[in-house]
């Protein structure tokens, strides 16, 4: 099955590549969009889980550990961000694992719900583990992305918003790469099959737990990832803001508005919904800006019920 | 001829099976030599389902125990099970509705972990196995907008794509018109020449009476009568459990 | 057995065609049904059997044609409304409310007809004695046929004018099988129409006052029943024996 | 069997054209006028919304009062508010596009350390002085930036409160209730550890989630540890529950002294009897004031009164005093014929020394209030009386109506 | 005095007051298949309107409770036409378009009524409870007792009425319940109107058992969420036991364990029932 690559993908990414070079002053948007990429990838982790068919309520879990793990490897032993980002989202992969296993019965709403409650349990204890996670207070003052030599070329992550930009874009696109490679493969169709009937999976030999594991911990771990490079860009975690249900609630939005279990469904989402509220709602309306993005969100969904990537030409499929 | 000689390929062990206080199945035994057909009959709640689930590892046996080619199965998990070579299909279709037919053949020739195959090889089993229940016209059609008798023969060609070694027919044909039964029961014959062992049930007997080696019939729960399918259909017992007078046989086309 | 009665048609179909997904599945379908009489719509799997009486039960809307019932235009009517003038379709397969009792599952079909509850299960549990045992068990926990039997007998509470049954027997062993037709006359004593369609129907065949043959959506034959069961083309595409 | 789609379909270069029309508006610059402009962030909607809007209309005022005087230096001021969501993230992206787009010569607002903090960092990057409104916490100060600044601290709350408690009160057994942010939790530990040195125990402290609505199981465990005064660390909707749960059943309590929540007009009426002789905190209320500022007060509250349709309180005048203290330094950067760049007004706000209704205002080394001081009030009568600090108070401790 | 008493009983009300929140949220959740992520908003407009009434009125309470449940009738029942309009897949559009209303309602309590925190001060007289050492309010005693009486109510509408008998094979099977002569629609109305009464219901009861701020909305969602779980959807009886259970279950962990680990304690327990009895709450498969 050999899928050629849709143009509009190839021309958004391409804008997204270029603008910057086009615009180098507008520090504010890259500042906005390089978040957005952040959030895109965490809907993207998000997405990745959703293929088995599962709507988790409980990714700020993963988000909130990754973070808190990066943030306590850098406070305590001072390495670096770039070591301690993808050692910490090894805190959300762990999570994950006995997620796998306690969730293992659970299907639909209910893994819904309880994905939901296992938020509290991380939550609850980084914020009352005072001596080692400094509780409530949260952590200040974490090292910033730092300045990384590229080919005689200094990037500096941390203070320079277009390179900071560009990493994030680059995460997200491996993100993108990652869930392309998810649906697009036979593992791919496994999910698939184990999305839309686990009986007729099973009686295929499918182990539609292992398999559901397998995209949790793949997800899990980008979601992590996620949680650790917004811990560095802010310099700062705290449970509270973490492990909001928030940014649980954040992805699901992103990925429906965009069209789940779509490669683009959660980028397009994330990049129509987030810039738009915080480059033109917030600025615009001060006081009622979510009375707008309520409306955009109720409008969006009775007129293009699927998604908006559902409004985009489709990838011809092969058949 | 059946490449395993006269090996026994299935051997239930008297399987009990309890609902609450109510007995499903009691102390059911038999054995089904590899390349043969065997037939199950039984009135409505006389326990096939629950012995197919049993054997197939959807259900666990309260006693008992089951055997496929000398090995120990009676705990084992479907999946366990389809990738030791024995599958089944359900009284409900279990297909993947928003796929395609062809797609959906394509998964059972290509998604068993247990054979791995290039995707090319499993195109052209899909589409061999598709063209062989007559389906071919129709491999674009998404599986859940077919009518239920199709979706049966969809969830029969997907799992003979997984190429298995006994396969458990659950009324299969309920819905078929005469002619589409003759020709499962050509096809289904040709398939056990090639060696592949069938246990089915039906209700109509007009299947099993075309294809079958052997009838069991089922009644509360305990294996009543078993034999050819022509010494089975005059059998007072099976006529007065199952069949009801004469002239039900009537009904099933015996014009 | 009467052929055409002279009274008014019950139920009368002119033109009826109807698409699924845009796919044309009934084409211009024209027949009548009389009061008290048995008919039969008998045609193989895909021929547009269930798209036919689910259009008749209001489950479905024609995208052409006319249904009258008692002279009233009723093709454009949600299926209950269709229930309440007696109009009632008995889908395939085993359709119960899994989470409720036998008894309840009952009591939800006699909704629009509360004070023939007690009449309804009465009639019920004859013609299915194994349920009566069982009025208190999950529905949802009973075995296919069991659940068939709940399905059917649900249809028979809402005390209906004309009953259609779609495959009634797919599923059941033929005693069952033999003990529901012989449910039908007596039905049809007490004022109910039946429209049964399905494809192995020899029994319901030998009975009926009026039957039809449906191919790809159109009616290609008609006639008694028992007239047509001897006609060659049914033996050809139906019993190619 | 696979078609491609050469080009992309007209939808596809629709939504290109869309992107790319939104990026050009967003990179305008908002307006190049003479006037100067003020950024402000704060927490305008959400949970925090109260106290978010309390200080906007606080910054507003002042803002509106300095036009009214004819602007700074003659020039007409701006103020763009953005609302922060009580998110991080939204913060720093607000932050950034107040200095990119709306090139603001200043930041004032701000509630919750963990929304200051990141504002205070992009502060710092650009070279924008930043006046919080309301930050306690005292980890920023510590690495020192020289464009932040705040007109509140922990220490000026923390530091009356437990003299309060040793002088007057004479309590020797407390118990410490607080919500589990890191204000509130620092608030906590600051008091726990001062008390301590003071000789009085914390026989109880726990934490709670705000928003809870049942304290009463919590209230059982007060009197079985034989606590004589109940100190909560609960923000204002904590402690209408707090408060009046407490009244259910006798607890053997001398006192219940709570920061935040209580010392409002608005908290008294809505609690009503259940109010009587709690203690609680602020910095300014109507009638208590910085001395020397009676009259500037009075006419505060006038204004305000017009303006708004209400009384202003601790927390208006937190953002009140934030805007004039970067008011008075754009003034006095202005006045000099200097440009106001960010570097001019911050050495102009490390300078300042104004006498403002809520405190007399003069930064530290580390941009921290050096006499920012609250007072120990207790409800009378429905009435705030000051009791603490002895040359503040206006009335009596009234220890009869306190005990409970 | 035992020291449980009050523990218990401080339980007890606490868990009427989660049921009452969420009857409403577990009702159209079951019925109409909408996850109504606008419930908490609701509540709280209800709550607003009580405490409007209250005000400028001086409407006593007991008034309160059947006027805000009849405008919050008024308000659920467009909401149905207007998501009937919804395409599939209704589930996840519906929890799309309700998020929306959410924010949108959200918006305007903070519009109308700003940031400020309002409350009720009523009266409510301590109730002592002869020989025991033992007073509690009355406002818990009613929370209690409404609990009791509204889930009976709701109990016997859905168990013993024919109405209730096709409410609930609506939920089950759509078409089938089609067939047997049910107006699906009417039920999806009927749901959205008692879940509209109940809402209301709860609206006053909010603003007296807390306060009402624009925010505390999504609260009350929770409450309502969290309790669904523990009840399983669509049996009503079990939202006042799992009410209880979540209630009693924090009363206890404050007391032996400390408020910080509330939240973790009824967490735990939740995944713990999830853990060991999916089968007993499983729901059909949606799709």
């Amino acid at each position: 099955m050999r899928f050629p690559k849709p143009l509009p993908a190839a021309a958004g990414v391409l804008l997204l590549v270029l603008w910057p070079l086009i615009f180098p002053d507008a520090a504010h948007i890259q500042q906005v969009l390089g978040i957005t990429c952040l959030y895109a990838t965490l809907a993207l982790a998000w997405n990745l889980y959703a293929l088995t068919g599962a709507i988790s309520l409980g990714h700020a879990a993963f988000f909130g550990l990754g973070a808190y793990a990066s943030a306590l490897l850098n406070h305590y032993y001072h390495w670096s961000p770039l070591l301690t980002i993808p050692l910490g989202a090894l805190a959300a992969v762990v999570f994950a694992v006995f997620w796998a296993m306690g969730f293992r019965r659970l299907r639909g709403v209910y893994l819904g719900l309880a994905s939901l409650a296992a938020l509290e349990i991380p939550k609850t204890i980084v914020d009352n583990w005072d001596r080692f996670t400094y509780g409530s207070m949260g952590i200040m003052g974490l090292d910033r992305l730092p300045s990384a030599t590229l080919g005689g070329l200094q990037v500096d992550l941390g203070m320079d918003l277009q390179a900071q930009y560009y990493l994030l874009l680059g995460i997200m696109l491996l993100a993108v790469l990652l869930n392309l490679k998810s649906i697009r493969s036979r593992w791919g169709w496994t999910l698939r099959a184990i999305r839309e009937n686990e009986t007729a999976a099973a009686a295929l030999g499918i182990a539609s737990n292992r398999e559901r594991a397998k995209a949790l911990l793949l997800s899990s771990y980008l979601a992590g990832l996620a949680g650790a490079l917004y811990a560095h860009i802010l310099g700062l975690v705290e449970p509270g803001l973490v492990f909001n249900l928030h940014l649980s609630v954040l992805p699901l939005v992103f990925c429906i508005f965009g069209g789940s279990t779509k490669v683009w469904g959660p980028v397009l989402g994330a990049f129509i919904l987030y810039p738009l509220e915080q480059l033109c709602l917030l600025p615009l309306f001060p006081m009622g800006h979510s009375a707008v993005y309520g409306l955009v969100i109720i409008l969006t969904i009775f007129f293009f019920p699927q998604g908006i990537a559902a409004w985009l030409p489709r990838a011809p499929k092969s058949a | 001829m059946a490449a395993q000689g006269p090996q026994v390929c299935l051997e239930v062990r008297q399987i009990k099976k309890y609902f609450g206080d109510q007995t499903v199945l009691r102390d059911v035994s038999f054995s089904l030599p590899a390349g043969e057909i065997l037939g199950l009959i039984g009135p409505n709640g006389a326990g096939k389902s629950t012995l197919f689930n049993i054997i197939s590892g959807w259900q666990k046996a309260d006693a008992g125990s089951v055997f496929f080619f000398g090995q120990e199965i009676t705990s084992w998990t479907p999946k366990d099970l389809s990738r030791a070579g024995l599958a089944r299909t359900f009284q409900v279709p279990q297909i993947f509705p928003e796929m395609s037919a062809w797609e959906n053949v394509l998964m059972g020739a290509w998604l068993p972990p247990q054979s791995r195959p290039s995707f090319s090889k499993a195109q052209e089993e899909a589409d061999h196995w598709l063209s062989l229940v007559g389906l071919l016209e129709l491999r674009h059609t998404p599986a859940r907008d077919l009518p239920l008798a199709q979706q049966r023969l969809v969830e029969l060609a997907q799992v003979l794509a997984t190429r298995p070694r006994l396969l458990l027919l659950d009324e299969i044909a309920a819905g078929f018109s005469l002619g589409a039964v003759k020709r499962l029961a050509a096809g289904l014959a040709k398939l056990r020449d090639q060696g592949l062992t069938l246990l089915l049930t039906d209700h109509l007997f007009n299947l099993l009476e075309e294809v079958a080696d052997r009838v069991l019939a089922l009644d509360r729960g305990e294996i009543i009568v078993q034999g050819p399918p022509a010494a089975l259909i005059h059998h007072p017992d099976v006529v007065s459990a199952y069949l009801g007078t004469r002239c039900g046989a009537a009904d099933n086309g015996e014009a | 057995m009467a052929t055409e009665p002279s009274c008014l048609p019950l139920l009368e179909v002119q033109h009826l065609s109807a698409s699924i997904q845009g796919k044309r599945v009934l084409e211009d379908l024209s027949f009548a049904c009389f009061p008290h009489q048995i008919m039969a719509i008998v045609g193989i799997e895909g021929a547009g059997k269930t798209t036919l009486l689910k259009a008749l039960g209001g489950l479905q809307r024609p995208v052409a044609g006319r249904i009258f019932l008692g002279g009233e235009s009723v093709e454009a009517m949600p299926a209950w409304e269709m229930v309440r003038k007696g109009v009632v379709y008995v889908p395939e397969g085993m359709r119960v409310f899994p989470g409720m009792s036998v008894l309840e599952n009952l009591g939800v079909g006699a909704y629009l007809v509360r004070g023939q509850l007690k009449a309804g299960l009465e009639r019920v549990c004859q013609i299915f004695p194994e349920l009566k045992e069982r009025l208190g068990a999950q529905a949802g926990i009973l075995s296919g046929g069991q659940q068939r039997m709940v399905t059917l007998g649900r249809g028979l509470m809402s005390a209906p004018r004309l009953l259609m049954l779609d495959e009634p027997f797919m599923g059941l062993s033929p005693k069952l099988v033999q003990r529901f037709c012989n449910s039908f006359r007596e039905l049809r004593q007490g004022g109910v129409t039946l429209l049964i369609s399905g494809q192995l129907m020899q029994r319901v065949l030998n009975v009926a006052e009026k039957a039809y043959i449906l191919e790809k959506g159109r009616i290609t034959l008609s006639g008694t029943g028992p007239h047509l069961l001897k006609d060659p083309h049914l033996q050809e595409i139906i019993l190619p024996l | 069997m696979q078609r491609i789609r050469s080009r992309p379909g007209p939808r596809a270069r629709l939504t290109v054209w869309l992107l790319a029309a939104l990026l050009c508006w967003a990179n305008q610059p908002l307006s190049a006028a003479q006037e100067i402009r003020l950024g402000e962030i704060d927490p305008l909607s959400g949970p925090l919304a109260k106290h978010g809007q309390e200080i906007h209309q606080g910054i507003l005022y002042a803002v509106e009062e300095a036009n009214a005087r004819g602007g700074v230096a003659g020039h007409p001021v701006k103020l763009l508010s953005r609302d922060d969501q009580s998110k991080p993230d939204v913060a720093v992206n607000q932050a950034q596009d107040l200095i990119f787009r709306g090139k603001v010569a200043g930041l004032v607002g701000g509630y919750v350390d963990s929304l200051v903090g990141p504002i205070s960092q992009q502060a710092a990057r650009h070279r924008v002085p930043y006046v919080a409104s309301a930050s306690l916490q005292q980890a920023f100060t510590g690495n020192k930036n020289p464009f932040f600044f705040r007109v509140s601290c922990l220490e000026g709350i923390v530091q009356p409160l437990c003299q309060f408690l040793s002088q007057t009160l004479k309590t020797k057994r407390v118990a410490l209730l607080h919500a589990a942010t890191p204000g509130a939790t620092e608030f906590s530990d600051l008091v726990q550890a001062d008390l301590h040195r003071r000789d009085i125990a914390t026989v109880l402290q726990e934490k709670f989630r705000p928003g809870w609505p049942d304290f009463s199981v919590f209230l059982l465990k007060v009197p079985a540890a034989r606590a004589e005064t109940l100190i909560s660390g609960g923000f204002y909707g904590d402690n209408l529950i707090l408060v009046r749960q407490l009244r259910q059943r006798p607890l053997g309590l001398k006192a219940f002294i709570a920061p935040w929540g209580v010392a409002y007009q608005s908290f008294i009426d809505e609690v009503g009897q259940a109010g009587e002789g709690l203690f609680g905190a602020c910095a300014w209320s109507p009638g208590i004031t910085q001395p020397g500022t009676e009259k500037e007060s009075q006419e505060l509250v006038a204004g305000f009164r017009k303006k708004f349709g209400k009384d202003p309180n601790t927390t208006t005048m937190h953002g009140y005093t934030s805007a004039r203290a970067l008011l008075a330094a754009l003034e006095t950067v202005l006045q000099e014929g200097a440009k106001p760049t960010g570097e001019a007004v911050s050495r102009a706000l490390a300078k300042l020394d104004l006498n403002l209704p809520m405190e007399r205002l003069a930064f530290d080394a580390h941009g921290d209030p050096r006499h920012y001081q609250q007072v120990i009030v207790q409800i009378q009568k429905q009435r705030l009386v000051v009791v603490y600090p002895p040359e503040r108070a206006t009335g009596q401790v009234d220890f009869s109506l306190a005990a409970r | 005095m035992w020291v449980g008493t009050p523990i218990i009983f401080s339980g007890l009300a606490l868990g009427s007051f989660y049921a009452l929140m969420a009857l409403g949220f577990s009702l159209i959740l079951s019925v109409a298949r909408v996850f109504n992520l606008a419930h908490g908003e609701m509540i709280l407009l209800s709550g607003y309107l009580a405490f409007v009434l209250w005000q400028f009125f001086q409407a006593p309470f007991f008034w309160l409770l059947p006027i805000c449940s009849l405008a919050l009738l008024a308000l659920t029942l467009p909401l149905h036409y207007l998501l009937r309009r919804l395409p599939e897949p209704y589930g996840l559009n519906s929890l799309m378009v309700t998020l929306g209303l959410a924010l949108l309602l959200q918006s305007l309590l903070l519009a109308w009524f700003s940031a400020d925190y309002r409350l009720m001060r009523l009266d409510w007289p301590a109730v002592a409870i002869p020989g025991l050492d033992f007073s509690f309010l009355s406002f818990q005693g009613l929370l209690i007792i409404l609990a009791l009486a509204v889930t009976a109510g709701v109990h016997l509408v859905l168990q013993r009425t024919f109405l209730g008998k096709a409410l609930r094979a609506t939920i089950q099977d759509r078409e089938a319940a089609q067939v047997a002569g049910i107006n699906v629609n009417q039920m999806g109305l009927v749901a959205f109107g008692l879940g509209g009464l109940l809402i209301g219901l709860a609206g006053p009861l909010f603003a007296q058992n807390m306060y009402l701020y624009p925010a505390a909305g999504t609260e009350a969602t929770m409450i309502a969420i969290v309790v669904t779980i523990f009840a399983g959807l669509g049996r009503t009886r079990n939202i006042l036991l799992g009410g209880w259970l979540l209630g009693l279950t924090q009363s206890v962990a404050v007391f032996t364990m400390g408020s910080k680990w509330r939240e973790l304690v009824s967490a735990a327990l939740l995944l713990l029932l999830l853990y060991f009895r999916p089968e007993g709450l499983s729901l059909k498969k949606e799709r």
